[in-house]
């Protein structure tokens, strides 16, 4: 039973993590219609901001807020400079300059921080809570996770539901020229939405790097997870995203823990699980109705 | 039965006035392209205030690119529009509603993904906070986008489509509106609905309009002016009535 | 429907597979030929959609006989276009049937239409924007391929034998309509016109023996939309046809008969000046007597705001 | 009908664009061979205009091959497996429009065929192993191109990006039968005596195995490209089009969308089951950290940068893939940086040069080109009757 | 024999004695000799592995500013394959083909380097010191006679720990947390020979799977106080922190791979800004070693790898896995000195199946080089960390692998030559 308690518990913290990413990717697909495979770059190179500064004694949560920061200013000038001038353009060419920037970045940071392991702080214990006289595998750290994820997601849903911004976000997305000629101020809101998802992406790299290793391509995998929760819930939906992080999350880990050398399987089974949601429904979860086709 | 025009003899008095109505659009040797197809060739026309001003024209004359042209979705390489006298050539196309422009474009420019209410509401985002009733107010009009308010604009027909537009253009409150085939796929009974709508916010609420249409006897039938391009150089500008008599001319360029 | 099935290529698989209801009589030459009377007939009795909570149609019936044009009017939403969907298969009635050559047609897809010889244009163009004109008429002649996968994938001469003849159809089907002249070109800039001329072509050259025409005449000039009615109704010599459209003088000038519906229920039906003299029509369709300007007094009542510079 | 009229009343719409809409499919848009037609210098039959190509590509390779040095000769036999790969991957995404970042995943499943057919003690012909890796990676495509045939953009991404890390994880996990981590290694059969013979008559080199290989990788490249091309030529090449432009138009003409996906999918897993049986051989292991979501991802950049839908798009992207990164490198030693720095400015460099060519040329090279070509032509023609 | 004996020092100018330096084979000169490499530089396996040639670089440096061998300049170049089979097999090439270099040293990874194996085997290039501690290497040099393991294989490893354990804690219920490929294999099947029935879970995690709480709750669950890692480095530090989430406290032995206490210990250490963990966590951990470590600072071969890291001016510490290459640099010294004077490629082989077994150097126990067999070292003491340092547990202990013994190396350590370089005598 404990076991299952903490087999469990790890799904759950490690699914929210893979929920924060989710939501960066649903963000900017929801203010853009682009795919950021950069995403994990970009966030691995505001993480190393933070850690710079942690080196030099600053704090974690001033780290944290110039990270979410440059986050914001990288997002705005990437969209600005690299993701312009594909906007618009074949779909499969700003998924291409995604991959070039995620490679370049990943590559900058190994050239600027160096390719080795360093330790990234958390600032909440490791220790799991105590539950009678034992330890659960649930720490105050993964309580600052799954917390903070969480009012994200609740951001987000009120920014799309409830703002004029948000409005204004979708719009530019889907229509442009329409969006425009409703006087919208599209470029704006494209790079809004570009630096929001790089901050909440930002974040997301600073509660996954909290108490493990960082080094330059320490987001890899979780690019792949990330986006596989963000497709399972539906691209659209930032409830979505936290449900398909934590479904995937849950699967993993008892997948991992109750299948002889499931460890091996967690891909394949990340495989499995995402074709037989998308078999049952092709746009996800929570996938906006299809479209009327004549 | 095919003329939607509500009161027969508008055109005459507002063919009368034409002459004395200030000029609110001006457009000056417009020339625009596409790669090597020159669309529109130095097109000069104005549209007045508080009139409409139809723009005829066969398939591909540059009816569209006209519109196109002065919302700034296409850059001209020479000439000027002006707005109320001030330059917008340049100005950029989301400037434009703000001027008091609202461009419908051709071809039912929803927003697909957004229902139509967050389609209405994107209309009014620029001019702030909006009250529920002018949103209702719309729905009234074309109450079979009345029903659909919660749904995602895809499920429109086409002709719903064409009625979410011109709802979200006149939500903008403009001062002149440019509408590209505003009757394209719709009944009827609906291009009378909207020509007479027209017509009525023009006389009671000094609207100007730019008309694009297809339909040259529907739209000469509510215009106060008439200007014909045919290879992207207008041929004639007369008003509608005169047009509508000269049965050379809509031989020639009008087809009926 | 039978004899298709023989004649497939041997290496013919997956979606080449599909049964071609018509060869033999005509995989020999592009041109169909002499034209015989149609005979064939569409039935479609107590059809209803519903659309979440919508009620797209309730209950609508029609026949299409051989060689008729029949036109199918009503407001915007009324659901013309549902209709014709629900005769491609594109949406399941959740009740009614369709009849068509004397067989019930159940659980339609909608790529078994050419099959059955039925054919449809789509409201607006619906070109493939990739492909030469020509490619896009040669895609509609789909069903007249008798070259399998494989000469395909070796570049057998019965591939290209194949392509030729599919090549000259599709020539002959944008020569009818006058429009081989821009065989090669892209549709993408095109006038508008063309472009409606490219999708009808593509919709004849299967040679359909029922044509599906969804507002064929919308965006067209007077002198277009003239040619059009006098096109469609040498049609009805090969064929039926079913059209959907807006311009009333076209549709009085062309059909046989009309159905006239509205809010998804058939309100109307008969001849052309059965139909125009209906009064349910003319209230609900035509709208002689529209009360335009208590519409716009109900919206100048907003007008407060408005700009004025 | 009264076309005269039309064209009469618009000539300036009538030389309206000759060119090909500006899209990354630009190049995926030549017309098929009946419906371009009016060539007069080559023979009007596809089959055999394709084999005189495919002839002088032929002589081109072994002029190729004989000219340069051994370690070219390696990197060629690189660029053959990448190029029959990213072959297969214009078909399905280029030509059909579904997006893959799998296909490293059906690499591995012809790799790990083609290892174990050849660790038998004593393994059939080269030629059969290799179409044993083309079927049974076929098999798993249509496998896979049955549950994608229904998903579209991201949602086709996320699956086949799943795939692309899920597939190579069953080879951990069947560690006795598919060497897990390690891998299973490839013992490459070695050149026949003909071969031999073969380039000693034709240039007097020796035939080392790495030429064998080199060779081997582009007949198999001749010949995939060849059949690929058949293909794009062809009919189904047509309708694969027709699917990706307007999917209800098409399903309207009679075609069967789903089926048509899926046939996409199982050519292009051919090829790759093929790229993947080569690369076994060329790189002598088949490990799943061989098929890295990198690969995938570099064969899906390969053919947009290429430019996306033609084949001579997918072998130049390819050639990019192959010699930029150890160029890259070798600028920066010869700019002093040490061996770490000048490795780490390769995937810089790399990721660089994607982002400027999907900038300054969005339609790829080929289809950059091809555009350049049309709109002077057009301007050419204009030219020609305003002065007629 | 080593450390004296020869006027003709390799340290000393070169080419005097007997006669002429040649252009004796494939990337000889008369003047360098050319080495290759491939590492993962770049990568999810850059970290930490991607010093190794940092380190050798610094030693062959040192090597050439004291004139080389033989009057020879080693020229080494590293190349990186990211880890990836694929690009090990075109960057071998490239080094092989292209840059035509003597002999590849020190090449890293087991699916990496096993896809170049069949390939050097068949073009007679030395294949030195492969950096894994695969059987591969050296257990079948009738197979491929070019290639040399040289670091303690994780078979032999696993036998050592497993007669420790047997000795030791004879009551100890054993969990083992493996790497699941052929390292933990390797490790598993060497410690079972000695107390499978001590062993009551063994859980394995595949690398780049970095959720592995389940695998450290399995071990907890299944009651055992004793755990054997064989993982990397990345993985002790997840395992600790599991196992600190889950209060989690048994004995922990991870093998030299995984317990790089320096970079281990002062991660963990940071982990929390002390919140958690104000001493190591991995206090009172035991691991083996066949290297002395950066945190023997009295220990003279780390005293000369600091010197002659500090004298190559590159960027970063000195860290073990830069003391491992520049051993690994001294070993190679050492073949090549006994290659002799114009060395080839067959020469060098047989040079170090010759006299390798005598070779003295930083290695803890003697390498098992010889005609019969190309196994690295073939033993490793056992220490536990305390603090960021270590203390012997453990003298070296021999074995090898399959039944060999266990048995207690009888030889002292040896010291570094005065030069810091090695000086064989070559081989006829
Ligand atoms: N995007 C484009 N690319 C190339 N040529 C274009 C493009 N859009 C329009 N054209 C060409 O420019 C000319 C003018 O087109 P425009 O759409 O303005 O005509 P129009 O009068 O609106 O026609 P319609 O009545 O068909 O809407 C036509 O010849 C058309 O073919
Ligand atoms: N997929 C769908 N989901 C929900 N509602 C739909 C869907 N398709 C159609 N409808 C609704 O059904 C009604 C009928 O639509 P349909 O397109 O058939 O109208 P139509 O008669 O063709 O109108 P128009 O003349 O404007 O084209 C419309 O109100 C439309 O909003
Ligand atoms: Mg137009
Ligand atoms: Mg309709």
């Amino acid at each position: 039973m404990q076991y299952f308690i903490n087999v469990t518990l790890t799904g759950l913290t490690e699914g929210m993590v893979y929920a924060a990413f989710a939501l960066a990717l649903v963000l900017i697909w929801r203010s853009t219609r682009i795919v950021n495979f950069a995403q994990g770059s970009m966030a691995a190179a505001t993480t190393f901001i933070a850690l710079a500064l942690i080196q030099n004694g600053q704090s974690y949560w001033l780290a944290l807020v110039v990270a979410l920061a440059s986050g914001f200013v990288l997002g705005a000038v990437i969209e600005r400079v690299v993701i312009r001038p594909v906007e618009g353009g074949p779909e499969l060419n700003a998924v291409i300059v995604a991959l070039g920037l995620f490679v370049a970045i990943q590559a900058a940071i190994a050239i600027i921080f160096g390719s080795s392991f360093q330790s990234f702080p958390t600032p909440f214990g490791l220790e799991g809570f105590q539950v009678g006289d034992s330890r659960i595998a649930l720490t105050p750290t993964s309580l600052y996770v799954i917390g903070s994820v969480l009012v994200v997601m609740a951001l987000l849903v009120v920014l799309f539901r409830f703002t004029r911004v948000g409005l204004a976000m979708r719009a530019s997305a889907f229509g442009q020229e329409v969006a425009r000629l409703l006087g919208v101020k599209v470029g704006r809101m494209l790079t809004l939405g570009w630096a929001l998802a790089a901050v909440v992406g930002s974040l997301a790299g600073l509660l996954i790097a909290g108490g493990e290793f960082v080094y330059p391509a320490y987001m890899d995998s979780l690019i792949v997870f990330g986006f596989v929760a963000a497709i399972l819930g539906g691209l659209d939906s930032p409830v979505g995203a936290i449900v398909g992080g934590l479904v995937l999350g849950l699967a993993l880990s008892y997948v991992s823990g109750y299948i002889e050398r499931g460890s091996a399987l967690v891909n394949v089974a990340a495989l499995v699980i995402l074709m037989v949601v998308l078999l049952v429904r092709p746009g996800g979860i929570f996938a906006s109705s299809t479209a009327r086709r004549a | 039965m095919a003329d939607p025009r509500p009161h027969g003899s508008t055109a005459v008095t507002a063919a009368g006035g034409t002459a004395t109505a200030p000029a609110l659009l001006e457009v000056e040797d417009l020339t625009s392209s596409y790669g090597p197809v020159r669309a529109l060739d130095g097109v000069t026309l104005s549209a007045r205030a508080g009139r409409i001003t139809a723009v005829l024209g066969a398939n591909g004359a540059g009816k569209t690119t006209l519109l196109r042209t002065i919302s700034g979705l296409v850059r001209s390489s020479s000439g000027r529009v002006l707005l109320g006298g001030e330059d917008i050539t340049a100005a950029p196309v989301e400037a434009m509603v703000g001027k008091g422009m609202a461009h419908v474009p051709e071809g039912r420019g929803v927003i697909a993904e957004l229902t139509v209410d967050e389609n209405l509401r994107v209309g009014a985002l620029f001019r702030g906070k909006v009250g529920r009733d002018e949103f209702d107010r719309i729905y009234d009009l074309f109450p079979r986008i009345a029903e659909r308010r919660d749904q995602p604009a895809h499920v429109l027909s086409g002709g719903e489509r064409q009625m979410l537009v011109i709802g979200r253009a006149l939500l903008a409150k403009p001062r002149i509106l440019l509408l590209d085939e505003p009757s394209l796929g719709l009944a009827p009974r609906i291009v009378a609905q909207i020509f007479g709508l027209l017509r009525q916010l023009v006389d009671t609420e000094g609207l100007s309009v730019l008309l694009v249409e297809q339909n040259a006897r529907s739209a000469l039938s509510v215009a106060d002016v008439g200007v014909v391009l045919n290879l992207g150089r207008v041929v004639v500008t007369d008003s509608a009535r005169t047009l509508m008599d000269d049965e050379d001319l809509r031989h020639a360029y009008l087809g009926f | 429907m039978a004899g298709g099935r023989g004649t497939r290529g041997k290496g013919a698989v997956g979606p080449l597979a599909q049964p071609s209801p018509t060869a033999g009589s005509t995989a020999t030459g592009p041109r169909p030929a002499a034209p015989t009377a149609p005979t064939s007939r569409l039935e479609m009795t107590g059809i209803s959609v519903a659309f979440g909570g919508v009620t797209a149609l309730s209950d609508v019936s029609l026949v299409v006989e051989p060689g008729q044009v029949h036109g199918l009017i009503g407001p915007n939403g009324a659901g013309k276009t549902t209709l014709f969907n629900v005769a491609c298969g594109l949406v399941r009635p959740s009740a009614g049937e369709m009849v068509w050559r004397g067989r019930p047609v159940r659980r339609l897809r909608p790529h078994q239409l050419a099959g059955l010889g039925i054919s449809r244009t789509l409201q607006g163009v619906g070109l493939f924007a990739g492909m030469t004109v020509l490619e896009n008429v040669m895609v509609g002649a789909h069903r007249h391929a008798r070259a399998g996968f494989a000469s395909a994938l070796l570049a057998l001469p019965r591939s290209d034998a194949d392509e030729r003849a599919l090549r000259a159809r599709a020539t002959a089907a944008l020569a009818d309509l006058g429009a081989e002249r821009y065989a090669g070109r892209y549709p993408g800039g095109l006038p508008y016109p063309v472009q409606k001329r490219v999708a009808l072509a593509r919709a004849l050259v299967s040679e359909p023996d029922l044509l599906l025409l969804d507002e064929p005449a919308s965006g067209l000039g007077e002198d277009e939309m003239h040619e059009l009615g006098e096109l469609i109704r040498t049609l009805s010599g090969r064929m039926s046809v079913l059209l959907v459209e807006h311009h009333m003088d076209l549709v009085m000038r062309v059909c046989d008969r009309i159905t006239v519906l509205d809010s998804g229920r058939q309100i109307s039906a008969g001849t052309p000046a059965e139909v125009q003299a209906d009064p349910a029509v003319t209230e609900a369709y035509l709208g002689d007597d529209v009360d335009v300007a208590a519409d716009a007094a109900a919206l100048s009542a907003t007008e407060g705001g408005r700009h004025h510079g | 009908m009264t076309v005269s009229d039309l064209q009469s009343s618009a000539p300036v719409a009538g030389q309206a664009t000759e060119e090909a809409p500006t899209t990354a499919t630009a190049a995926a848009n030549a017309p098929s061979a009946a419906a371009a037609g009016g060539r007069t210098f080559l023979p009007r039959s596809t089959l055999l205009r394709h084999l005189l190509l495919v002839l002088v590509a032929a002589v081109a390779a072994v002029v190729l091959l004989e000219i340069t040095d051994p370690f070219t000769n390696s990197q060629l036999a690189t660029l053959s497996y990448y190029a029959i790969a990213a072959g297969g991957l214009t078909v399905l995404t280029g030509m059909n429009g579904q997006i893959s970042l799998g296909h490293g995943a059906l690499m591995a499943v012809g790799a790990y065929t083609t290892a174990l057919f050849l660790s038998a003690d004593e393994p059939l012909p080269l030629p059969a192993i290799l179409l044993a890796a083309v079927v049974v990676a076929t098999a798993v495509g249509a496998l896979v191109g049955v549950a994608a045939a229904r998903l579209h953009g991201p949602y086709l991404a996320g699956a086949t990006l799943a795939l692309a890390v899920g597939l190579p994880g069953l080879a951990i996990y069947f560690n006795e039968w598919l060497g897990g981590d390690q891998g299973l290694r490839v013992r490459a059969p070695r050149a026949p005596e003909w071969f031999e013979q073969f380039i000693s008559t034709v240039s007097g080199n020796s035939a080392t195995n790495t030429k064998w290989l080199a060779y081997v990788g582009a007949i198999c490249l001749l010949i995939t490209y060849f059949l690929l091309a058949n293909l794009v030529r062809s009919r189904i090449g047509r309708t694969w089009r027709a699917v990706r432009d307007q999917e209800v138009a098409a399903e309207l003409a009679g075609i069967n969308l789903g089926a048509w996906r899926v046939l996409a999918f199982v050519v292009s897993a051919a090829a790759a089951g093929l790229a993947g049986g080569v690369l076994a051989l060329v790189v002598r292991l088949a490990a799943p950290s061989g098929f890295t979501l990198v690969l995938s991802l570099s064969l899906l950049t390969a053919i947009v940068i290429g430019g996306l839908g033609s084949l001579l798009g997918a072998l130049l992207g390819s050639a990019l893939l192959v010699f930029l990164p150890p160029f890259v490198t070798d600028l920066g030693a010869g700019w002093g940086l040490d061996n770490t720095e000048a490795a780490q400015l390769a995937p810089f460099v790399y990721g660089v040069v994607l982002v400027l060519a999907m900038i300054f040329a969005p339609a790829g090279f080929v289809g950059t080109l091809r555009t350049r070509w049309l709109t002077s032509r057009a301007k050419r023609s204009a030219a020609r009757t305003s002065r007629g | 024999a080593c450390g004296g004996g020869s006027d003709d020092g390799g340290g000393g100018g070169g080419g005097d004695a007997g006669g002429a330096n040649e252009a004796s084979d494939i990337g000889i000169t008369e003047d360098s000799i050319k080495l290759g490499a491939h590492f993962p530089l770049t990568g999810v396996a850059a970290p930490g592995y991607s010093e190794i040639p940092t380190g050798a670089q610094a030693y062959y440096d040192y090597v050439n500013d004291a004139g080389g061998v033989n009057g020879r300049q080693i020229e080494y170049i590293y190349r990186d394959d990211a880890y990836n089979p694929t690009n090990t097999s075109q960057v071998v090439n490239q080094l092989v083909l292209e840059d035509e270099v003597f002999a590849i040293v020190g090449g890293l990874g087991t699916p990496t380097h096993s896809a170049v194996l069949d390939f050097l085997n068949s073009e007679g290039v030395p294949d030195l010191f492969v950096s894994s501690g695969s059987l591969l290497w050296g257990e079948d040099p009738e197979t491929n006679p070019y290639t040399f393991g040289w670091q303690t294989d994780y078979e032999s490893e696993g036998k050592i720990i497993g007669q420790y354990i047997a000795d030791e804690f004879p009551d100890a219920k054993v969990g083992l947390f493996l790497q699941d490929d052929d390292f933990g294999e390797d490790g598993e099947s060497g410690i079972r020979e000695y107390i499978d029935d001590q062993i009551v879970a063994a859980e394995r995690y595949t690398p780049g799977n970095t959720q592995i709480g389940p695998q450290i709750a399995a071990l907890q669950a299944a009651g055992a106080d004793f755990v054997v890692g064989f993982n990397v480095p990345s993985y002790t530090a997840l395992s600790q922190l599991a196992a600190l989430q889950l209060g989690y406290d048994p004995q922990w032995f991870y093998s030299n791979v995984g317990s790089d206490p320096t970079l281990v210990g002062s991660l963990l250490n940071n982990f929390s800004q002390g919140k958690v963990t104000d001493a190591s966590v991995l206090d009172g951990t035991l691991t083996t070693d066949y290297l002395p470590t950066v945190d023997e600072p009295d220990n003279p071969w780390v005293q000369l790898f600091q010197e002659v890291w500090d004298a190559s001016g590159q960027e970063g510490e000195l860290t073990n896995y830069r003391i491992y290459g520049m051993a690994q640099a001294y070993t190679t010294v050492q073949a090549l000195q006994a290659a002799g004077q114009n060395p080839t490629r067959d020469g060098l082989v047989e040079a170090i199946e010759t006299a390798g077994g005598d070779w003295e150097g930083p290695v803890l126990a003697p390498f098992r080089y010889s005609a019969d067999s190309h196994m690295g070292t073939s033993g490793m003491s056992i220490s536990r960390i305390t603090g960021t340092s270590t203390e012997e547990v453990l003298p070296v202990q021999l074995t090898d692998i399959g039944d060999a013994e266990i048995t207690e190396s009888d030889t002292e350590a040896a010291t570094p030559p005065e030069s810091g370089i090695p000086d064989e005598e070559p081989v006829d």
